[in-house]
């Protein structure tokens, strides 16, 4: 017999310890959902939404959210049910069991495991699957093609993100990520300048750009949407997917927008270091300063997503193979070896 | 029971379903999401046993690596069309009495081995002991390996360019 | 071996539909694609979907002037360019010359017309690439023109302004002052658009080299307008035929040199588009300041229109390229034949020669490039 | 450049009286009169004579005569090296209405003789792919004659309002 009584000193930091990231993902979901219009708006000479919850349209997401989770849920006849109907949960799940090892503030991570960055390398190429999956079981050709070049394109674009993050490593000498956001506290280069490994090293420079460019392939954002552009795929693999399937996606993309932006804070600006030494720390402010640092890097994001064309296919593979790839390596062997020297 | 417990019933009971349904199912798409199913299952149960640098690696290489490649194989070789994945069993008569030979050993096998139950306290440096015997004890293999998959990708390349610069011709028109 | 992997090649070949609804086929066309992987091997558009019989309509009108309202949409995007064509032709068949005044208003009228229909092809063809950005731009400035018709015709995308022999009616009181004003606004508008989009390094990767349209097969094919003079072919009906009072203006024809790739690949064709508006402009600077203020624009409009026996063959530079009006009379009230010859059908027609071994996403970017509209594909 | 009355005595010095013949009325353009059989030669003539050097052909239409029972086909053509213009006209019982067709000589030609055939039912021999154009394949009669009779059902469907 399960004895849960015995069980809830378990059970109940865990789903509380489950929680908290899920609050975070939903709300920045629906504040960047409504952001992402305003930045939109903002950048093309228009205001973006104004009616809703009258100031500014705050309420759009909600609204939005409200009408998707009534609209019809629609599988197409000759879909595989099963994995049509699993795909957008399993690609948030994804996307959420990342969250678990990402350092909010000091006082606050999901799981504090020796293998952090790894871990999340490992569970985020689940991304890559469920999109697959949603691709194929729509029985449609267009989905199909977005699926694909979707896998390609995730699974091209680890290999310069991990090289980068490996070059990270190499300086920080931990895959925990807190003890890697930990060991970046303190103001002392130059003087003033924090702690951050971006500065500590000038070849990290050259990775946070590669990073910075893979991890927008990875989250599908502009210049590198190719799996769901909707000038040539339609919508790619979210083709046939409707109301609140197609949510989960969208909740998915956003989150792993977050993931991926939250990583490179943590990887190269001091996480949730406050960026003026002991002015404006303590576990509430380093939240603050983390989720900015973040969103800071979501907004670059949407910037060049409103701003740029995209890539073909073939073009993103050889920015990839061709550039990134081959970059990233002599980076890291740059940055080795100037943590030898210096 | 414990947490743990019921963690780990529910895991091996979903990597052998998933396995069995991998094993019959006569869609060849569906076997390649079933063995997801199990591969992961897999890897929750390193988890289980503390291993979590195993069970991230399953995930990387075996989920976001091979699984990725073996779908991309039965999607492209299939002409494009998207249900046209049928298999057949042949051979069924010898399938099946090799199989009941191998599970008839591995349970006698299982029955007669002497295990040693012990308690397993939770490392806190799984990857520094690991790290230690790849490039101390084990130096030469890990080198060798890595060389020969450099070799592969290298080859792996070369039949690539050769193979598209064939068919990405923009011919010219008249 | 080579056989072997180019039979393979051959066996994997996948037909797919873009279209009919198909966010950049700009409208409802379809194309069927062979492609082997993304590679296409072959095309066959399929229209007729938005066909409406104008031709069949105008024999049946009681009335050559009735038949204006039609012309308007067949190309809504550019539909004073269309009125134009029309009257034209009906006007050479009845030997009347038009006043003054009213030609310098159809100059201005036809001329922002094809910067509005150009902006619209600019960001549309943006947009087809991913950039969503100066589609909104361009359209912010395709308004004010638009706004600027609204005043004098009552109507923001079907006009019915042109009439046989003069006008309907005056233009608006604020008409020169507003076309001043947005002309002075305009040009710094064509450089903020040259930096989005012309001189984007994205950009430039997704359209040079894309969709070659060589000088020799653009004339086979019956190219004009904007396709045919990214090929390099230095023809514009305003200046080598020239109808109206286009003689009298001083402005070039902007062709493609193939400065980012080949010659005749869809950035020169765009560019061409670009430069083109920036022409239009000095065309209507100059309309503006020889338009005489006096004149009644209605007088000209001949009671009852019955040319005589006879058929010519009309044809004027619309912002697509050469619009052909082919009129027989038969001496009755009504056209025996009208036939439209109109340049995104041609065009079309030639998009399976210069797609073959493009990608996919070629295919939009060509298909942006030539820039069609379905209403006068179809007709 | 020439006008239309030079081609025409430029072409009948290469092809005879009795195939051509150069027709006007009160108004408009005039046009050149070309036997069926012979629209390909001459066609070819017009596009490669260095004289002529027609590279274009700008419109082809299907003109029906209800009167006269005839189908007609008129070519408009044009030079951009020349910039002289010509129009040809075929004319064509509508018992045998079989006129060659010149998407050899202009590729334009090709979705033009589609359109006539569409809608008028002139018949283009050696046309590559002589299909409907913008009608369904299934749909009855050529809606450009005179006499046309819109079929009352299409696939089960009412055609009228």
């Amino acid at each position: 017999m399960i004895n849960f009584a015995a069980n809830t000193t378990y059970t109940l930091p865990i789903l509380v310890h489950a929680a908290v990231p899920l609050t975070i993902i939903v709300v920045y979901a629906l504040v960047a959902i409504w952001g992402e219009r305003k930045v939109a708006g903002f950048i093309q000479d228009r205001l973006g939404p104004m009616h809703v919850g009258r100031w500014h349209g705050w309420a759009q997401s909600i609204a939005d959210l409200l009408k998707l989770l009534q609209k019809e849920d629609i599988v197409p006849k000759d879909a595989s049910r099963f994995l049509f109907k699993f795909a957008p949960f399993m690609m948030f799940a994804a996307s959420y069991a990342a969250f678990a090892v990402i350092p909010f503030s000091s006082g606050y991570i999901g799981s504090n495991i020796n293998i952090g960055v790894f871990y999340l390398l490992a569970v985020t190429s689940l991304l890559t699957l469920s999109i697959i999956m949603a691709a194929w079981a729509s029985n449609n050709k267009w989905s199909l093609l977005g699926g694909m070049r979707s896998a390609a394109q995730m699974v091209s674009y680890e290999v310069p993100t991990i090289a980068t993050v490996l070059t990270v490593i190499v300086v920080a000498g931990s895959l925990n990520l807190m003890t890697i956001t930990e060991m970046q506290a303190g103001n002392d280069i130059l003087g003033f300048l924090p702690n951050w490994l971006i500065f500590q090293n000038p070849f990290l420079i050259v990775a946070f750009i590669i990073f910075f460019i893979s991890i927008l392939a990875e989250a599908h954002r502009v210049p590198f949407d190719l799996p769901e552009s909707e000038s040539e795929l339609v919508a790619g693999y979210q083709t046939e997917y409707s109301g609140i399937r197609w949510a989960m996606f969208m909740l998915a993309e956003y989150a792993d927008m977050l993931l991926l932006s939250l990583l490179g804070a943590v990887l190269f600006f001091g996480g949730w270091n406050s960026p003026f030494g002991d002015f404006m720390s303590g576990p509430f402010w380093e939240f603050f300063w983390f989720m900015l640092k973040g969103l800071l890097l979501v907004f670059v994001m949407m910037w060049i997503r409103w701003t740029l064309p995209r890539y073909r296919v073939d073009q993103l593979m050889h920015i990839c193979w061709g550039i990134l790839i081959p970059l990233s390596f002599i980076n890291l062997v740059l940055v080795a070896l100037w943590e030898v020297i210096f | 029971m414990e947490l743990t417990t019921i963690l780990f019933y529910f895991f091996s009971i979903a990597t052998i379903g998933a396995a069995a349904v991998m094993v019959f199912s006569k869609n060849i798409v569906h076997s390649a999401f079933a063995l997801m199913f199990s591969l992961i299952g897999v890897a929750s149960l390193y988890v289980l046993l503390y291993a979590d640098f195993i069970a991230a690696t399953q995930l990387l290489v075996y989920v976001g690596g091979i699984l990725i490649l073996i779908l991309f194989g039965v999607m492209l070789t299939t002409q494009g069309r998207s249900f046209d994945y049928k298999t057949i069993t042949v051979n069924l008569v010898p399938a099946s009495i090799l199989s009941l030979g191998v599970a008839a050993l591995l349970i006698f096998v299982f029955v007669k081995t002497d295990w040693m139950i012990s308690e397993v306290a939770e490392p806190d440096q799984t990857i520094y002991d690991l790290g230690m015997l790849l490039m101390g004890d084990y130096v030469l293999p890990f080198i060798i390996a890595g060389v020969l998959l450099l070799i592969a990708i290298i080859g792996a390349i070369l039949m690539a360019t050769r193979l598209s610069s064939q068919s990405i011709k923009n011919e010219n028109i008249e | 071996m080579t056989d072997q992997i180019s039979n393979i090649a051959e066996k994997r070949e996948m037909t797919i539909n873009m279209g009919p609804q198909h966010p950049s086929t700009h409208g409802v066309l379809r194309l069927e694609l062979d492609l082997d992987g993304e590679v296409i091997k072959n095309t066959r558009p399929n229209i007729g979907y938005l066909h409406r019989c104008f031709e069949k309509y105008a024999e049946e009108m009681d009335d050559y002037s009735k038949v204006i309202p039609y012309t308007d949409r067949m190309d809504y995007v550019s539909a004073m360019n269309q009125e134009h064509g029309y009257v034209i032709a009906v006007e050479r068949m009845l030997e009347i010359e038009v006043p003054e005044r009213v030609e310098y208003i159809r100059v201005i009228m036809a001329e922002m017309q094809r910067i509005a229909s150009h902006l619209l092809g600019i960001g549309a063809f943006g947009l087809d690439l991913g950039a969503f950005t100066p589609f909104l731009y361009c359209f912010i400035e395709r308004e004010k023109i638009l706004d600027i018709f609204e005043k004098t015709s009552g109507a923001r995308l079907l006009y019915n302004y042109y009439a046989i022999g003069g006008m309907i009616k005056d233009v608006h009181p604020d008409f020169k002052k507003d076309t001043n004003e947005f002309v002075k606004t305009f040009r710094p508008k064509i450089k903020e658009l040259n930096d989005l989009l012309s001189g984007n390094k994205i950009f430039i990767k997704r359209t040079a080299n894309i969709g070659v349209l060589p000088e020799k097969v653009a004339l086979n094919y019956g190219a004009s307008g904007p396709v045919l003079r990214g090929s390099g072919v230095e023809w514009d009906l305003r200046k080598n035929d020239p109808y109206s009072i286009y003689d009298r203006f001083d402005f070039e024809i902007p062709i493609g040199k193939g400065e980012m790739g080949t010659l005749g690949d869809c950035w020169d064709r765009y560019i061409v588009r670009v430069r083109e508006m920036e022409q239009s402009l000095r065309i209507i600077e100059q309309a503006l300041e020889g338009m005489p203020d006096e004149g009644d624009v209605t007088e000209g409009i001949p009671k009852r229109i019955r040319p005589k026996e006879g058929e010519l063959y009309a044809r004027s530079e619309t912002p697509r390229g050469e619009l052909g009006y082919y009129i027989i009379s038969d001496k009755s009230a009504s056209p025996f034949r009208v036939k439209a010859r109109a340049p995104s059908f041609v065009h079309l027609g030639l998009l399976p020669a210069i797609s073959k071994g493009a990608l996919i996403a070629d295919m939009v970017a060509i298909v942006g490039s030539i820039d069609i509209v379905l209403g006068e594909v179809d007709r | 450049m020439k006008t239309p009355e030079e081609i025409f005595n430029y072409l009948t010095n290469q092809f005879g009286e009795e195939d051509l013949s150069f027709e006007s009325r009160d108004i408009g353009q005039p046009w050149i009169t070309v036997l069926a059989s012979k629209i390909r030669e001459v066609s070819k003539f017009l596009r490669d004579d260095s004289e002529l050097l027609f590279d274009t052909l700008m419109c082809l239409s299907g003109i029906h005569y209800p009167k006269e029972e005839e189908l007609g086909v008129a070519y408009h053509l044009h030079s951009t090296k020349l910039t002289h213009n010509i129009a040809l006209k075929v004319r064509v019982p509508e018992s045998k209405p079989n006129v060659p067709s010149v998407e050899s000589i202009w590729k334009t030609a090709n979705w033009h003789e589609r359109e006539a055939w569409d809608m008028v039912g002139v018949v283009f021999d050696d046309h590559p792919n002589h299909k409907r154009i913008l009608l369904p394949d299934d749909w009855e009669g050529h809606p450009l004659r005179k006499d046309y009779v819109q079929q009352e059902f299409y696939q089960g469907m009412p055609t009228g309002e």
